[in-house]
């Protein structure tokens, strides 16, 4: 209960934890594009309870995304071709980011893409700067629009070209999320760190297709989607536990969480923090669900501090 | 304001074919506006993943009688939720996400209405006319379905005093044919001064008459379906395009969105409707 | 009912399919692993209804598999560690393969895997001289022992080696079975084909890990193991398309598959066959049930013959 | 022969604590030998995915009384599946697979028989003693569990003429202590010539109950456990290594096997038994 409301007594664990010199009051952020800018679910919890919120990526010009259908359920799981819709930088900074510098006690996460590194490295510019940000989240599971359309986040030169440009620019520290969908993602991580990444986060939707067998159609508009949500956790905790091994900076990690066990999974292979999305969808206060049982949890485990449960697997 | 909240099935009851009401406690009655939908799953189950929207069909507050009060829906069993709500036990918990999205506009000194309905489209009207018929109005509907089972709610609208005419597909009642021709010859017969349209229905039938009404000149409200996978604005799944070429959210913006607002709108398709298990 | 039973009548449509020469009586080939060496489930059908059988993997020498716990259920799937417990080639010549040779109108292919390029050579000869064996089904999901413990199927190169390797030594059609944990799928299955596959199957299972909380462990004793089931479908579905647009050899396509819909939805984007694999585990009658239903639904579509289906996707 | 079959939840009782015993149809009766398990879930449900082991705790074949003759199972709630079942309604369609697995082997000739059970590890016993009561075998239970409500099927193991003692580890109920203690004793007061040890229990107890019946000299069969993901043999999750080094199914070659086989048998944990939903 005193999790949740952020008021830890004698008997509640301690969840803060701290990324790059910024402290969270505990570690469960809202997922990018997940939790639009912070304000659409204030009708089922304050959002100022979170440890901190990713925006739904922003870019350079607002981006009107992908037509309809853009999600599709399977199972355990939703496919979504968005199309990385949003207001752009320009609204963003004057429209959306006063609420969520309102949050004073919540870390501010911008996440942000571009089509070109240029555009990447002006993004992290000018949203660095900007007071009230807290971290840039790069979005890196976008095509380069230059280069026949290789996803940065897939191409170790590609991406670590476009991460060192934009940290070049960016005044806050710099968290690179990574996209699961390649061979070696320990590599990516190491790639993104020696670039300049000051934090990984990870990871991104799987690409996946839903096809429609009596309109022999794919049922998204744009053919193929990204997998989030449960049927992908065992994944994405493997992805986690394996770039905690293979970098030094903090992680955050998230796929699939839905409760307060599952970001404690995440954590335990090694993750700093977490990120919730899918899981919001289906119930809307699962990140202050999560957070009230997270202290229960840790108590039951005999852990006073968060910060004594963070990768502390026993691998044999 | 939308709450997350757990209730329970209080009756269930087939009224034709694949169609059914169920009724829950309903704990957000005081919020419920007419046109307004709630998002729906079993408390506590994995499969569906996603919880399913349906349109209010009436909310009536706790009271003596009704002590957890009643949330009714008109469900049409299509798919997996919808099955699925259809065969678990009265009594079964509910969760509950509601009430969401926009609810129908009713304007200032308007005095009459008229309802055009496909098939399970009908489900939003019987909470409106409750509150029209409130107000005194005048209320007729027009009832579209593919056959008579298709034709629900009928009853529970002539109740509230509303003059219903039918049209099915294959003549098996009312007029043989579509509603969009009852609604020629109500335009074509005249009607009060100053009716609003209110529509909800499959697509192809709202963008007929959403079009019908802007020859006629006539104030049309329609209520969209989407896919959804919040239900309250932030996933970005459910959106339409507008006359801009904006995207609105159905959820957030919609459901009910001014027919003029959508001349050339962009459904999707959503598929066959099955999901893989 | 009739293409369960393997008469076909006017009415119902027609299911054969024909993979490099050798015809399939149906579509529905029990997946490596889920099926021992086809003897195990005939307490629950018989065996001789499918269209072929992918054997458990063999490798020269018997192998004892991994500790336990080797399973997981997870969200919608499992994952395994078996760690390719299996007879070896000796014995599955002399015990396992007469009953396989017995179900003469169900192809028998034989799965195999080694430690360095010599043995899956070697296997490659020896397995595709024997009498009765219809295709050999090379698994490459494996580390090479000889190159760091570098996974075959995740590298290009060592993949080209290895499968120009057995291609040479191989006298029956040689079906590569890819990796789905690689960043272009695409690319993998060209590089298969070009040193040599007569024909691919995918996917073999996605690199997941479970951890226990309360034990601070992994769960499997392997620490990561394979997921598989309807979680991965979605996944498996956009990379088997992938591959269909990328080489002009038969297809067999897997992961997730539970029921006719499901196969039909690989088959609609490419494949010739399908394998079911985890679905056995949950529903044993699964593969019978699935061609009975298989029937019915391409009549609903208005299709006789399953060759009309296959690969029809229409994309926009 | 095993088979894939589908029935419905007959009836459910609570027998104390998280224990509960479940009814289902039997309609595989004519196969069921003592010792033997069933893969259970729910008819149509994707979660949990894979299904759950059960042992065979009574299988009656249909007869006038019973139609549809009666597979009771012993169920000690501890995760997700077992909840489950512990939860839907009397009458919801069950899908089993069964029997599986070797039963409890009955020696030619053999006249005494002692039980011994931790917790819900009583469940094949109750199917063995009808077995071997009817046989006229002399049959003596140990029965060990944490308290009290631990210790299940004593009344049916009594009505079928088994003597049973008892020791809680809280010492709530019988002995204070454990059931190796009895077993101790129970060897030293001196058991009749030939008695066959059937050991069903957590892995501590099976493996220290397999040692003092090695040192006894005492023939000895123990009933695994092990994580299922088929149950009927194809999957080779479940094995436990013999004194050879080998693996052995413990849904095919077991869940019987005979104690010395196992001496230094391998098993793995299985966890904190819960799973993400
Ligand atoms: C605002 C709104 C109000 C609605 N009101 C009603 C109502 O009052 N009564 C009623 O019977 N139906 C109503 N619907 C449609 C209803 O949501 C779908 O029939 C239902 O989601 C089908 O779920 P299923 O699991 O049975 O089908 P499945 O086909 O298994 O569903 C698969 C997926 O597609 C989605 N889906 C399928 N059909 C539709 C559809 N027509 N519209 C939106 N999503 C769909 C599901 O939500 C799910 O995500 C409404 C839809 C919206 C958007
Ligand atoms: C041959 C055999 C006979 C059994 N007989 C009985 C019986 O008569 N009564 C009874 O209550 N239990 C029995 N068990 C144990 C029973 O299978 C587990 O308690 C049950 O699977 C737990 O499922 P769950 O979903 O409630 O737990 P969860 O913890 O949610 O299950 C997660 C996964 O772990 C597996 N699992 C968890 N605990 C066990 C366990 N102890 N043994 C094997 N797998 C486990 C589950 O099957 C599932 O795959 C038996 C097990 C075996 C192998
Ligand atoms: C509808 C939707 C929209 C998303 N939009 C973005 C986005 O704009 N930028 C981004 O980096 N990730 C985006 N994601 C990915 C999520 O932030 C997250 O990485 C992924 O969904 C896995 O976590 P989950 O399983 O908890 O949802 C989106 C995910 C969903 C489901
Ligand atoms: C328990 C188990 C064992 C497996 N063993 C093998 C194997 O020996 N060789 C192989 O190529 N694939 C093996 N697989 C992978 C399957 O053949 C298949 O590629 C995968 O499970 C995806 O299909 P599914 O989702 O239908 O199970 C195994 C899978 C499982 C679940
Ligand atoms: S359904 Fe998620 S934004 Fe409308
Ligand atoms: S549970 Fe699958 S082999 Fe035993």
């Amino acid at each position: 209960m005193n999790g949740a409301q952020g008021h830890a007594t004698a008997a509640s664990p301690t969840l803060g934890v701290t990324i790059c010199g910024v402290d969270f009051k505990n570690p469960v952020i809202a997922a990018s594009g997940t939790f639009g800018y912070g304000e659409d679910m204030i009708d089922f919890f304050d959002p100022g309870l979170l440890g901190g919120i990713a925006t739904k990526g922003i870019s350079l010009k607002p981006k009107a995304g992908n037509p309809t259908p853009r999600i599709w359920e399977t199972a355990s799981g939703m496919l979504n071709a968005i199309g990385l819709n949003n207001v752009g930088l320009d609204v963003f900074l004057e429209k959306k980011l006063p609420f969520l510098r309102s949050l004073s006690d919540t870390a501010c996460i911008v996440n942000f893409y571009g089509h070109t590194v240029e555009e990447y490295a002006e993004l992290a510019g000018r949203l660095g700067e900007v007071e009230g940000v807290d971290f840039l989240e790069m979005n890196i599971s976008c095509p380069n629009v230059k280069e026949g359309g290789i996803v940065f986040g897939t191409d170790p030169k590609l991406m670590a070209t476009v991460v060192s440009a934009a940290k070049k620019r960016c005044r806050v520290p710099l968290i690179v999320k990574l996209s699961p969908n390649v061979t070696d993602i320990a590599l990516m991580a190491k790639t993104a760190v020696d670039a300049g990444a000051d934090a990984l986060s990870l990871v991104n939707t799987f690409t996946g297709m839903a096809v429609d067998i009596r309109r022999r159609r794919p049922i998204l508009a744009n053919g193929v989607g990204g997998l989030s949500g449960p049927a992908i956790k065992p994944l994405a905790l493997r992805m986690t536990h394996a770039v905690c091994q293979a970098v030094a900076v903090p992680v955050i990690g998230m796929g699939g969480i839905m409760n307060a066990r599952d970001a404690l999974e995440f954590m335990l292979v090694g993750a700093t923090a977490v990120q919730v999305g899918t899981a919001s969808f289906v119930n809307p206060t699962a990140m202050p669900d999560m957070l009230t049982e997270m202290g229960a949890l840790l108590a039951e485990q005999g852990v006073d501090n968060l910060c004594d449960w963070i990768g502390t697997l026993q691998t044999p | 304001m939308a709450e997350k909240v757990r209730t329970r099935i209080l009756a269930r009851r087939l009224t034709g074919g694949d169609y059914y009401l169920l009724t829950l406690g309903n704990p957000i009655a005081a919020a419920v506006r007419p046109g307004q939908f709630v998002m729906v799953g079993l408390a506590d189950a994995a499969d569906p993943f996603l919880k399913r929207p349906y349109s209010i069909y009436r909310s009536l507050p706790p009271s003596t009688e009704r002590p957890e009060g009643e949330l009714v829906l008109l469900i049409k069993r299509v798919g997996k939720g919808s099955a699925q709500t259809a065969s678990v036990p009265v009594g079964t918990a509910i969760d509950i996400i509601g009430p969401l999205g926009q609810p129908f506009a009713i304007p200032e000194g308007s005095t009459s209405a008229l309802f055009v309905a496909g098939g399970v489209g009908v489900a939003p009207f019987i909470e409106l006319a409750a509150t029209l018929a409130g107000k005194g109005m005048h209320i007729q509907a027009l009832i579209g379905g593919r056959s008579e089972v298709d034709l629900q709610g009928i009853g529970a609208l002539e109740e509230l005093g509303v003059t219903v005419r039918c049209a099915t597909e294959d003549g098996s009642a009312g007029t043989s044919g579509r509603v969009t021709t009852l609604l020629e010859d109500a335009i074509e017969a005249g009607l009060p001064e100053g009716t609003q349209l209110y529509v909800c229905g499959p697509d192809a039938m709202m963008k007929a008459v959403g079009a019908i009404a802007q020859r006629a000149g006539l104030p049309c409200q329609l209520s969209l379906e989407a896919v959804m996978g919040c239900g309250f604005g932030v996933c970005l799944g459910c959106v339409v395009k507008d006359n801009h070429g904006e995207f609105v959210r159905v959820c957030k913006e919609g459901p009910v969105i001014p027919a003029d607002r959508l001349q050339d709108y962009g459904f999707g398709d959503i598929g066959d409707g099955e999901v893989a298990k």
